[in-house]
């Protein structure tokens, strides 16, 4: 066949066309084999989805979704009453360079039945990754009949990340750009023994804070309170209603009164 | 302006007088009359304007925007020079503000062009005096005004300039009223303007223009014709 | 020199003046001096060589509002080429899966077609492997899934899943690109995303008005009024939207109800 | 990020029959986080007659300045309170005199007409382009959110009352969306025989 | 002192008498786009606009949508510029070019036709426009069509932005005129009467702004003959407005937002301001 | 070919011999489409009478603008399609090429090794209630679409509203007045498209006649606007 000589590889082999790509979209990956397709041509990722879907390109709010604000801390209990543990709190907007594209997501994803990571950065890498992370724990569990360690879960966390070094992956598991507020408002009011109660209303303060400053924050404070035995999730508190709050407190007049030139 | 020769021509007299100026108005004194009247609902301009076979007819009274006109008595050439300066000054405004000039404001901006001939060097003042009509669009309202060699401008009722334009004046203030309307003004300024003139006044020698609400336009020979017969 | 070596020059001199303002003052005086020598007016006029790109967007706008019992999904019909040229006037943007599941897109039409074809092979192995069809939160994490795998060549669609689940009530599922996935009472997306948004956050999430006012309950007649009052406005401030609104209204235990609303067509 | 959502801002403006709405959201920003939660971008160049200036804060400044020294001038010369048709040709010669080296921001002006008090909404881009159309007009980040939200909430012929509720909701709903503005939003109802300037409760995030 | 005087008769000095381009700011805006700001987005009018001259005028029609990106800035912007009572110009490109292009070229020729007493040429206006785009090398991004009536009959001029200019029997400019310029090739005929002409640009129009995204809303049309200018204003083709109207009022009664602060400032009405 | 990108082999990023516009138009009982016989290396025409419609059988016609080289492989291709349908005695009917060239395109593409052609698959389709004429587009980055009328390239700005006015009222559109359409598009084409040639062929395909395509009368149109226009200015 004169066609036949051209161009051996791709293009007329038999088995060429859609089979081979269409079978690597249908068929779940099987884990372990399972390799992300990278853009064809040796095109460097980080810069090809950056040049597409970056802040400067034309998809203006079809941009990946990105989260900010999370904050987590540990205390003892002041009395017996209070039980201790661990507070983490999030603000529950995710967006997209400066459109808003949700204001209700949920940053506390759970790793195990006793571990939740928060989501900062990417929201889609988080979500997966963690998802990955909890499966790995899972089979973990299964596998040794014992919970398994944080910092075991996190180093897993960390090899798999490593994998796709300068990819463009955001996983960002702590900081934000929201949390330097945060970090103020924890320096001064923290103290290592507290009660459940104050400890609580700090997280939500210090989510407040950075989302009255922050741009890339705010929504619904979520929080969730990890303690030795058990892991409590409280409902969503408006952030602004905080803010409120706050202002009738300290008895500031936040209102603009408004001038006449 | 004028500062190439350094020296002004106008200067103090000891009597504290500035002499260019006044003989510039003796210049417009023996120029051709002209006569300006604020009816009710618009401005007459009239004036002489003496033609003959011989040569082609040559317009005095100039329009400068849509809503106002101009007629001078004195120097023809230094007239056509304001004249254009006007227009141009018309046009920048109205370029820069959106809308078309007001009579006052076109008015102290060409009188402010007028005194700086008096004060730079090496030019003399103009040998004209201006009578500006206006109909500012806003308030609805007819303007007329006087600018002088010196360039001080004066909002009038009626006037006249030129030729014995002192005896105009008497007769005008016999005849004018508030309560004129457009045609009686033309009627009134046809009538002051034979009293200045020393020949038979027919529609070749007179030019009547009138400005209201439509716009600033000259009248037609017919126009002024019928006008002359309903003397 | 490819142009790769071109564009790291070029990412050189683009100075990420965002995180230290201090960084951002030096940045910007280095830039003022950088132009003053060679302007851009002097320097040989440089073309920027663009690689071939991709993706292309169709324009066009889809939203999805869910209720207690159901869930509206509408989008226009127009697909324009290169921005400005209408090319089509009647495309589907909404593509219903199964009877309680509906997929609606808006970008890339390319990528829509190829996102519906896989999400069909899937239902469809689902059905051959466990006999019964996929309910909606399971659909959407798999398209959640499937959204991530192409991370490093994404999908350029905003795409929404809407359906019933299995306790009858509406869902809508919304999704960023690479497959961020959220639960919402409404969403939308596409070339009018944010002008549709805000008029649906007023009107059915009620979240502008002061506490005493009273909201009214969302029906399907007023989710579906809203809906189309929404693209009537998108379809006056937008270019790429118009000529028709496709409407597809899916009810527990009803099958699906399909409605074309006609629109401007400038 | 675009420099003209570097400190971000929202104006919209609304006319109904013989009333003009201006809203405008209070933040100051420097890209991302929130520098100051009063700044004020409507400004009044007289009784009824206000200018709105987003984008690049420190250009808005400049093009204030001088918008106050060509009116102040116009103002003195002509002896009576300017128009605001004639104040947008001021402006929007003053951004084409720029036209090269354009300033990175976009005035709106509203106001009654000081005789006629018929309403005069208009919009520019950075160049000085007039769009003076009947309904509303919305400049800032935040304007694609305006548009889309007033297309419906605007009616032929409201009053002043419900001319300042549709401006209001339509302000908080484009703020819900909005990044870059927020915090607070002012608006100002201007009829012929008083202006009333209310703040009204927005989300602080 | 000297710096801040020199400085301030500077800032002031473009305040005073301010006439051609101020390029203070170009060296920072090019400093800022290298810092990787992307600059801000004009107003374009993307357009179809079409002129057709006939036996004895020229007729002139364009659509009035102005574009940013792709949210609509105007809909009803005027792109049939008034140059003088017998020549309009149309214009297609960049917004506030063509505004004070236009605006320039309408004040020379009025300016002219006072200070010469005649009805202005269209070749003058082609003239002036021609050397004022081609000075700025199509960085002033004005696509004119000039056309008018003179003494000397009716012209039809295309102008492009780089002072590239043609006369032309019929034309189309801006992004709606592919549609357009089929339509007017399959139907022009020469000397066809003023009716033909202006169904003709009608049916362009129509076919410019139903194919092209960037053009519609309304149509404004200019019939221009020696003897008088008709300006028909904005007309409404079928397709270009809402089917159905808007179906719920959205009216909030009053207290659906709540007020924090309150300021009122009461004028008492003085009946005309000024003083005479 | 040049390999630029890292060594791959690459398609055509900038085509060089390519055929110009296709326009396309359904009527009652089938499908007429449009193309011009020539292929124009850049703005020369170097091939003339080249057909640019393969009648891959007697119900499908592909017609192609874009890349010629492009146009060859994928007529290779399809004709594989073909043989391979053969064996299990399948006649490829136009909906299943149609679906077939959109995920080749849509795979090329996200090789990003486009073959650089908009194709239109005319055809007649046969199911249980007789059967209806069926017309796709295809886009190089494998957008695809039906339409009862499209054209591609230029034309798709030029002629898309003078065609859609054509069809719009009338409903039943005989073989013989859709030809007159695409008759008088090639004329208006030839007045605002450098690429296009007065010599054309139409393809039809429609449930009685077997698809087939017909080199028509080379179309002069009207050019006697040009003595009236010569001023210098």
């Amino acid at each position: 066949m004169w066609g036949l000589t051209c161009r051996e590889d791709e293009r007329d082999t038999e088995d060429a066309l859609g089979e081979t790509f269409d079978a690597t979209a249908i068929e779940a990956p099987v884990s372990g084999q399972f390799t992300f397709p990278n853009p064809p041509l040796g095109l460097q990722p980080k810069g090809f989805v950056n040049a597409h879907f970056g802040p400067d390109s034309s998809a203006k709010s079809l941009q990946f979704r990105k989260g900010t604000t999370t904050l987590a801390f540990v205390y003892e209990p002041l009395t017996e009453k209070d039980v201790g543990g661990i507070i983490v709190a999030v603000d529950s907007r995710a967006s997209a360079g400066e459109y808003i594209s949700s204001k209700s997501v949920m940053k506390i994803l759970d790793v195990s039945e006793h571990m939740v990571a928060t989501m900062a950065g990417g929201a889609a890498d988080c979500q997966f990754w963690c998802r990955t992370v909890n499966k790995y724990c899972n089979l973990f569990e299964l596998r040794e009949r014992s919970t398994i360690t944080v910092s075991a879960a996190s180093k897993y966390f960390a090899n798999v990340l490593y994998g796709y070094k300068g990819q463009g992956l955001s996983v960002v598991c702590s900081v934000g750009s929201g949390s330097l507020n945060a970090y103020g408002i924890l320096d001064t009011y923290y103290k290592p023994k507290m009660s459940d109660e104050e400890a609580m209303s700090l997280g939500r303060r210090a989510i407040m804070h950075a989302t009255y400053r922050d741009a890339g924050s705010g929504g619904v404070c979520n929080l969730v309170h990890i303690t030795p035995t058990k892991k409590i999730r409280y409902p969503g508190v408006d952030v602004s209603k905080l803010w409120y709050e706050f202002a009738d407190e300290i008895g500031r007049d936040i209102a603009y009164n408004p001038r006449d030139d | 302006m004028g500062d190439h020769y350094g020296f002004s021509l106008t200067t103090f007299s000891p009597s504290g007088k500035l002499m260019q100026i006044e003989y510039a108005l003796n210049a417009v004194k023996n120029g051709q009359p002209s006569v300006g009247l604020k009816a009710s609902d618009g401005v007459v301009l009239a004036t002489e304007n003496p033609s003959s076979p011989l040569y082609e007819e040559q317009a005095k009274i100039e329009k400068i925007s849509k809503h106002i006109g101009c007629v001078y008595s004195g120097m023809g050439p230094d007239a056509r020079l304001l004249v254009k300066r006007a227009r141009k000054i018309a046009i920048t405004y109205e370029d820069m503000y959106g809308e078309e000039i007001s009579t006052t404001q076109l008015v102290t901006r060409l009188a402010a062009v007028m005194q700086e001939y008096t004060q730079s060097g090496g030019v003399r003042p103009f040998g004209v005096s201006l009578l500006i009509a206006g109909w500012d669009v806003e308030p609805g309202k007819p303007l007329l005004f006087q600018c002088d060699p010196s360039g001080a401008y004066f909002a009038w009722k009626a006037t006249a300039l030129g030729k014995n334009d002192t005896n105009a004046k008497t007769f005008l203030e016999k005849r004018f009223s508030e309560t004129l309307e457009l045609d009686d003004g033309v009627h009134t300024s046809l009538l002051t303007l034979r009293e200045c003139f020393d020949v038979g006044m027919t529609e070749d020698n007179v030019e009547v223009a009138v400005c209201n609400a439509s716009g600033f336009h000259r009248l037609t020979k017919q126009q002024v014709k019928d006008h002359l017969g309903a003397l | 020199m490819s142009f790769y070596q071109f564009a790291l020059i070029q990412m050189a001199l683009k100075y990420d003046a965002k995180h230290d303002p201090l960084g951002a003052m030096r940045a910007f005086k280095t830039a003022f001096a950088d132009v003053e020598e060679n302007p851009d007016w002097r320097s040989r006029r440089l073309i920027e060589r663009q690689r071939w790109n991709p993706y292309s967007m169709e324009g066009g706008s889809t939203c999805a509002v869910a209720g207690d019992n159901f869930v509206v999904v509408a989008s226009d019909t127009r697909m324009t080429a290169g921005e400005i040229n209408v090319i089509n006037r009647e495309v589907d943007k909404i593509h219903p899966l199964s009877d309680n599941i509906v997929l609606t897109t808006a970008g890339f039409h390319g990528d829509a077609l190829q996102m519906r074809k896989l999400l069909e092979t899937h239902l469809h192995k689902y059905r051959f492997d466990y006999r019964s069809n996929m309910t909606v939160d399971l659909c959407a994490e798999l398209l959640a899934r499937n959204l991530y795998y192409r991370r490093f060549f994404p999908y350029y669609t905003g795409a929404i899943l809407a359906g019933i689940d299995e306790h009858g009530k509406g869902a809508v599922f919304s999704y960023d690109p690479i497959g961020c996935i959220e639960r919402l009472p409404y969403s939308a997306s596409g070339a009018a995303e944010p002008m549709l948004v805000p008029f649906l956050d007023c009107q059915v999430g009620h979240v502008t008005l002061s506490e005493g006012t009273e909201r009214p309950k969302l029906t399907l007649e007023r989710a579906t009024a809203l809906v189309r009052d929404a693209f009537r406005g998108c379809a006056e401030r937008e270019i790429t939207t118009g000529d028709s609104i496709h409407l597809v209204i899916a009810e527990a235990g009803k099958p699906i109800r399909h409605e074309r609303r006609k629109l401007r067509e400038d | 990020m675009s420099i003209m959502s570097y400190t971000g801002g929202t104006v919209l403006a609304m006319a109904g029959d013989d009333c003009v709405c201006i809203a405008s959201d209070l933040r100051l920003g420097e890209q991302m986080n929130t520098v100051a939660v009063d700044q004020k971008k409507v400004h009044k160049m007289s009784d009824k007659v206000y200018v709105g200036l987003c984008g690049f804060h420190s250009d808005a400044k400049t093009v204030l300045d001088k918008i106050m020294f060509r009116k102040n001038l116009y103002e003195l010369r002509e002896n009576r309170s300017i128009k605001p048709k004639v104040l947008a040709t001021i402006i929007s010669n003053l951004a084409y005199q720029h036209r090269f080296g354009s300033f990175f921001t976009e005035p709106l002006v509203a106001g009654l007409d000081p005789v006629s008090h018929k309403p005069y909404i208009c919009a520019m881009d950075t160049i000085g382009n007039i769009c003076t159309p009947e309904d509303f007009v919305a400049i800032g980040t935040g304007a694609e959110y305006l548009l889309g939200v007033s297309e419906s909430f605007w009616r032929k012929g409201m009053n002043s009352e419900e001319l300042f509720e549709a401006t209001a909701q339509s302000m908080l709903s484009a703020l819900e969306r909005d990044a870059a503005s927020g915090w607070g939003a002012v608006v100002y109802t201007i009829t012929k025989n008083n202006v009333n300037i209310r703040t009204i409760k927005a989300r602080m995030d | 002192m000297a710096a801040v005087d020199s400085f301030q008769n500077g800032v002031l000095q473009c305040e005073i008498e301010p006439n051609g381009f101020d390029f203070s700011n170009c060296t920072r805006n090019c400093a800022l786009a290298r810092m990787g700001a992307a600059p801000p987005r004009l107003n374009s009018t993307g357009t179809t606009i079409v002129a057709v001259t006939y036996k004895d005028g020229v007729v002139m029609g364009a659509d009035s949508r102005a574009t940013a990106g792709n949210i609509i800035a105007d809909k009803h912007c005027e792109k049939v510029h008034y140059i003088t009572d017998s020549i309009y110009a149309c214009g297609a490109g960049t917004a506030a070019d063509l505004d004070q292009v236009t605006k320039m070229l309408s004040s020379s020729l009025r300016l002219l036709e006072l200070n010469t007493g005649r009805k202005a040429r269209v070749i003058t206006a082609l003239r002036i426009a021609k050397q004022h785009l081609f000075n700025y090398m199509g960085y002033i991004g004005a696509y004119l069509l000039i056309g008018g009536v003179d003494p000397t009959g009716p012209y039809l001029y295309d102008v492009s932005a780089n002072g590239v200019t043609m006369a032309r029997p019929f034309a189309a400019q801006g992004s709606g005129s592919y549609a357009a310029i089929t339509v007017l090739e399959k139907d022009f005929k020469i000397g066809m009467t003023e009716e033909e002409a202006s169904n003709l640009v009608q049916v362009a129009l129509h076919a410019g702004m139903h194919g092209d995204n960037a053009s519609g809303n309304s149509l404004n049309l200019v019939v221009i003959t020696p003897e008088k200018t008709i300006f028909r204003g904005p007309i409404v083709p079928d397709f270009c407005n809402k089917p159905e109207p808007i179906e719920s009022d959205y009216k909030f009664k009053t207290g659906s937002t709540t007020v924090l602060k309150k300021k009122e400032i009461k004028f008492d009405i003085v009946e005309s301001m000024d003083m005479h | 070919m040049d390999g630029k990108y890292g060594g791959y082999h690459t398609n055509t990023l900038n085509p060089t011999c390519t055929g110009t516009s296709v326009i396309a138009v359904v009527y009652d009982e089938g499908v007429a489409v449009m193309s011009d016989t020539v292929v124009s290396y850049g703005k020369s025409a170097r091939y003339k009478n080249v057909t640019r419609q393969y009648k891959v059988n007697d119900r499908v016609i592909v017609a192609f603008s874009g890349d010629h080289a492009d146009f060859h492989t994928l007529q290779n291709i399809i004709e594989r399609q073909v043989s391979k349908w053969a064996v299990v005695g399948q006649k490829l009917n136009p909906s299943a090429l149609y679906a077939f060239l959109t995920s080749l395109m849509y795979q090329s593409r996200c090789k990003m090794n486009p073959f650089w052609n908009t194709l239109i698959i005319a055809g007649w389709e046969d199911n249980e209630d007789g059967g209806k004429p069926f017309l796709g587009h295809i886009t190089q980055k494998g957008v695809a679409f039906e339409a009862k009328h499209t054209a591609t390239g230029i034309a798709s700005h030029l002629l898309t509203q003078v065609i859609e006015d054509e069809t719009r009222d009338k409903t039943a559109l005989n073989r013989a007045k859709a030809e007159s359409i695409l008759r008088r598009a090639v004329e208006l084409a030839i007045y605002h498209d450098c690429l296009a040639d007065n010599e054309f062929e139409i393809g039809v395909v429609g449930k009685t006649e077997k698809a087939s395509v017909h080199t028509q009368k080379p179309i002069i149109g009207d050019w006697s606007i040009a003595e009236t226009n010569c001023q210098y200015e």
